[in-house]
């Protein structure tokens, strides 16, 4: 059941520069959620700027009924949010989204993470480790400082390789270079994947060279972020209509109809 | 003890508990709401806009944030009239609060189908009424082109009613040099109420890539941004026309709304603010029963069009 | 070393160091932005609209604040043609940046007039060009009716290219159905340049006293709120003809100017933004610059009208 | 000279229910400025609210060059600079205006303020204590709570009245009813005031019944506050066309033909 409350901010932190990290206070959220879904956020208290923001659940605590959101200050939206004060109340509707489907049967999982777009490969990671999964991670970032949750999914038991841009961290290079290294030894049973597009698209390319279940999590601009007005669309392949040659696809909702779509259903030619 | 005031209204033979209602394509098919809000408390839902067949829609982005406002060119996407009645009339008639259509084609042929089968269908389907979208900016043929012109207007309102007796509403577009001659050619042809306004064309700009911010080019401004206009076009045609006015165009609260009814709107029409709020439209209404409580206004009727000029 | 980018633009045989100019009305005279701004950096300046008489204006409140924009009904309130020449004009002269004259008339004779005696007197005072503002919304007769019809539209441009070799700026009402047909009518009248756009027609109602907060009842909407409608109508003018394009509506950073050049404005205008920032225009010079060089564009010139579709 | 500048905030009070004093650091104006100046402000940190907000120069340290603001919160753009905190700039134009003109010749300075209308009033005060005027200040509030100045008039050596107009201090009723009872007593030589309209005018009405030099600040919404816009005008009569019984006026800008105008010259029918 989505709710629409309000939830008190009861930390923040700024992990990495304008990276920020806040715990809300949501106990029937914490409840529910799943990872990969996501909240949709009132940033200012007036209506300006209009629209929420879409954040991903960065983690749960359902036993202090505390959800956590990690993101980046990139404009009017996230920069107002940093702004708010611990013991504000944040309007906030969640939670949203299909989320991650790990399958019974997997016992490799593969998680990559651009940039910010770790946030919600934590509540992931924490769930695979739960589930008695063997769980390696790539990290992703532009450069050192922008390494986000090195230490968190290590605490987690998960093996960890991270990929700098500009080399100033470990493996010098593209994340999705450091995966096509990272499969030859260790063929994944699943890949979850979140960041910047092109990355997603490459690591579905990747996937699909070698067959593997692989689960991208989409970005697009929305306004409800609840079904309702098809602003958040993507393009998603019609299985039965691959007929002629043509591939026939139609507009899926990220809000609802993802934010996590199969990477072979996706078609990331826009 | 303070009595409540009287807020039921009728347009178009179409009565209402109260005079807030769902703006097209914001409020999807009604059950999206269904977790935030009693859909039996609204005084009508307008679904998203319907055509004969299934739309794709727009490729992505469709949808941009502008100062006050947003561009949207979803561009028509919907589960086409079938689907519609077959998979979506059949939830919203367990309430009792009007269901009114929105109705959108690319030819005259296609408005009138619509229209007669939506007429047909209200036998055993509750349908309160069609709204007439001749006035969407982000369709290539039909839509807007309609609706800014006197005679296709005419026409096409005029045709739909020779095919059903359903209540019409016919919304219209603040694209156009005069909107009272475009609402005196819908009148005429036979619309029972007139909503305004759907959105007004605009665009936004990368300018890092140097592409429009929407895949469409250009899209339709809702939102805050555009209440003035809306405000003053509603006024426009309220003195024009002696058919009930849906004002829409901004509203985001109870002191908007009460300014859009001042104006000359019966009803009001919530759009860009449910994607903001998914409550808005209950806090609207018990803002407005305050405000006449307030005010000692013992009847909502007596708001409209109250204009001091 | 980062060599400067080339900023000069020349519309209608006006030359400007660089594409930034100020908007009717939102400037004054000029001289009361001198505390804040050296005048002699502005690519050019428009002044208040003037008419062939004094004109008193409207009563006030005469600006209301909506969101993220303004409506203002001042009614070209203004010193009159005489005293422009003779009192503001020799100040003004002071500074190598052009003048444009904006007029106003009630008459196509007042128009005539007006031009006439401009030419005369830009023997001796320096003007640059007359903008024939035929779409303020804010008066009873004249303004924004000329400006809404191709017909009148080509009447008053071409009677007014008849008495003055001036360069002659058009500036368009985005209150019109298809703004390409008067921006069309406009050139063939002979204008040198298109400007556009003027206000939109909006209002705003105090629900407590039940009035208009404009004392005109309307006003004409400007600022932010109104940039995506600006910017598709640029896109459109640009489209549509071969003479130059001044842009405005809600610019209020070297951002919101880029977008209009990208979208064809050869120069752009500032409006409201001097009314919130008065250093705005001087702000926005430099953030253009800024842009250019950061993007390695040698010549502003090849902004104009880039936009990729 | 008139400038735009950044002013740090210094302190921020509320001096009663929704009332604020603010103190900023801006030499070049506490120098220059005259009591009835203003400053025009820039409330919010973007574009939202989107105009500037006149505001009365409440007092000004010459010494210290310090300026005051003394200011009750009704909407958004008072909240927001109500909200705004010490350390923060403030952007702000001034000082504008004509300011009060106390004529060398008076003795007796009558100043009535009408709720938030003291606001100008303390720095004319001070003005015309210094240059040896007898002073005396009729304050009228709608409560106890809302009589705001009363101690620092006190302070500056000025004989001070009230009245409220539920009775709850001093005298109860209107301060046009006060006045009307102090000048059969203390007749004044010039009478200063600010305030609601409706008070103005009847101000207004008392002192041409007896002849007094009355100056009021008038208020109008702004645009630009530099006079450039004429959007902030109020109608002003022209004394020479004062022919055929019908009084000629001209629209005059408050921001900077204002705020203070004499009242006999304001025409009060809108
Ligand atoms: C399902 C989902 C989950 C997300 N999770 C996270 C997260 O955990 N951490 C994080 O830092 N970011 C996340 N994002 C991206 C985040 O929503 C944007 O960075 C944010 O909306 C930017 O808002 P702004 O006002 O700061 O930026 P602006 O650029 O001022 O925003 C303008 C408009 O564009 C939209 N927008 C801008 N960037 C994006 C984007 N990348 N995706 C979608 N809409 C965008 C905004 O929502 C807003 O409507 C997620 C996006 C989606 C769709
Ligand atoms: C010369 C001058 C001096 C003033 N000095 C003071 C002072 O010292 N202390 C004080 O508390 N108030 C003073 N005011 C009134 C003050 O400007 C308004 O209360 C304030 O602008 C309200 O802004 P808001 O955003 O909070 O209210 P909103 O109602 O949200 O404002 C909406 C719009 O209306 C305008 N507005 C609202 N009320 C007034 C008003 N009374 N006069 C002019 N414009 C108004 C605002 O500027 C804004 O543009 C003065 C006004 C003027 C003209
Ligand atoms: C996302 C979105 C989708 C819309 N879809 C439709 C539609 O299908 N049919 C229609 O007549 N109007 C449509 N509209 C217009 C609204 O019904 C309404 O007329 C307009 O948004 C102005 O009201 P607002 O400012 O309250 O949103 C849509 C508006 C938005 C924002
Ligand atoms: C207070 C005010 C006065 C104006 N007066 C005139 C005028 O006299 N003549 C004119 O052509 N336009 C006038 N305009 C319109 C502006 O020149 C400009 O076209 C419009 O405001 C849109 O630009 P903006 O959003 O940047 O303000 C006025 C606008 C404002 C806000
Ligand atoms: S954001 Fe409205 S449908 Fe997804
Ligand atoms: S506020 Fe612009 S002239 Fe006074």
């Amino acid at each position: 059941m989505i709710l629409n409350i309000n939830a008190r901010i009861l930390s923040k932190k700024e992990v990495a520069p304008d990276v920020f990290l806040i715990s809300l206070l949501a106990p029937l959220i914490a409840q529910q959620a799943i990872p990969g879904q996501f909240i949709h956020i009132k940033c200012s208290k007036d209506n300006y700027p209009l629209l929420r923001r879409p954040l991903s659940i960065h983690r749960m605590d359902k036993d202090k009924g505390e959800i956590f959101i990690l993101f980046q200050v990139v404009g009017e939206g996230t920069k107002l949010l940093a702004q708010r004060a611990v013991g504000d109340d944040l309007n906030i509707i969640g939670p949203i989204g299909n989320g991650f489907n790990i399958y019974p049967k997997s016992q490799k999982i593969m998680i990559v993470g651009g940039g910010i777009g770790v946030a919600p490969l934590i509540a992931l990671a924490e769930k695979s480790v739960a589930e008695d999964k063997e769980v390696r991670v790539l990290i992703g970032a532009s450069k050192r400082e922008m390494v986000i949750g090195e230490e968190l999914f290590k605490s987690l038991g998960a093996n960890v390789d991270i990929s700098t841009e500009d080399g100033s961290y470990k493996y010098k290079g593209l994340v999705t270079d450091l995966l096509k290294e990272v499969i030859q030894v260790w063929p994944p049973d699943q890949i979850f994947t979140c960041g910047p597009k092109a990355i997603l698209r490459k690591i579905a390319d990747i996937a699909s060279s070698i067959s593997i279940n692989c689960q991208v999590s989409l970005e697009e601009r929305m306004g409800c972020g609840i079904g309702a007005c098809l602003g958040c669309v993507c393009k998603i392949k019609i299985k039965e209509k691959e007929k002629n040659n043509k591939v026939e696809y139609n507009y899926k909702r990220v809000c609802v109809d993802g934010p996590v779509f199969k990477a072979s259903e996706v078609i990331w030619d826009d | 003890m303070i009595k409540k005031p009287q807020l039921e209204v009728e347009v178009g033979r179409i009565r209402m508990k109260n005079p807030v209602m769902t703006a097209s394509g914001t409020f999807g098919y009604g059950e999206e709401f269904s977790p935030f809000i009693d859909l039996d408390k609204l005084g009508a839902m307008v679904l998203k806009g319907i055509t004969l067949k299934p739309k794709m829609g727009n490729p992505p982005p469709r949808i941009i944030e502008t100062p006050s406002g947003m561009l949207n060119a979803i561009g028509l996407q919907n589960v086409g009239l079938e689907v519609l009645v077959e998979e979506k009339l059949p939830y919203l008639n367990k309430f009792t609060t009007p269901i009114i259509i929105n109705i959108s084609g690319d030819t005259i042929e296609e408005y009138i189908e619509l229209a007669r089968r939506l007429d047909e269908v209200s036998q055993d389907k509750k349908i309160a009424g069609l709204e007439i979208n001749i006035s969407c900016p982000n369709v290539k043929q039909g839509g807007m082109a309609w609706g800014t012109d006197p005679q296709s207007t005419y026409q096409v309102v005029n045709e739909i009613r020779k095919v059903t007796s359903l209540p019409l509403i016919t919304k219209l577009s603040p694209n156009v040099t005069d909107i009272r001659v475009i609402a005196q050619a819908a009148e005429e042809a036979g619309a029972d109420v007139i909503s305004l306004i759907n959105t007004v064309v605009g665009m936004a700009i990368d300018i890092n890539s140097r592409q429009p911010k929407l895949a469409n080019i250009k899209g339709g401004l809702s939102g805050p941004a555009v209440k003035p206009v809306a405000l003053w076009l509603v006024w426009q045609v309220f003195q024009t026309v002696n058919i009930p006015i849906i004002g829409m165009g901004g509203i985001m609260d109870a002191q908007d709304a009460i300014e859009f009814m001042i104006a000359g709107a019966r009803v009001i029409s919530i759009g860009t603010a449910n994607l903001v709020n998914p409550q808005a439209t209950i806090d609207i209404i018990e803002g407005i029963e305050k405000y006449l409580i307030d005010n000692k206004v013992k009847d909502i009727n007596e708001l409209v069009g109250s204009l001091k000029v």
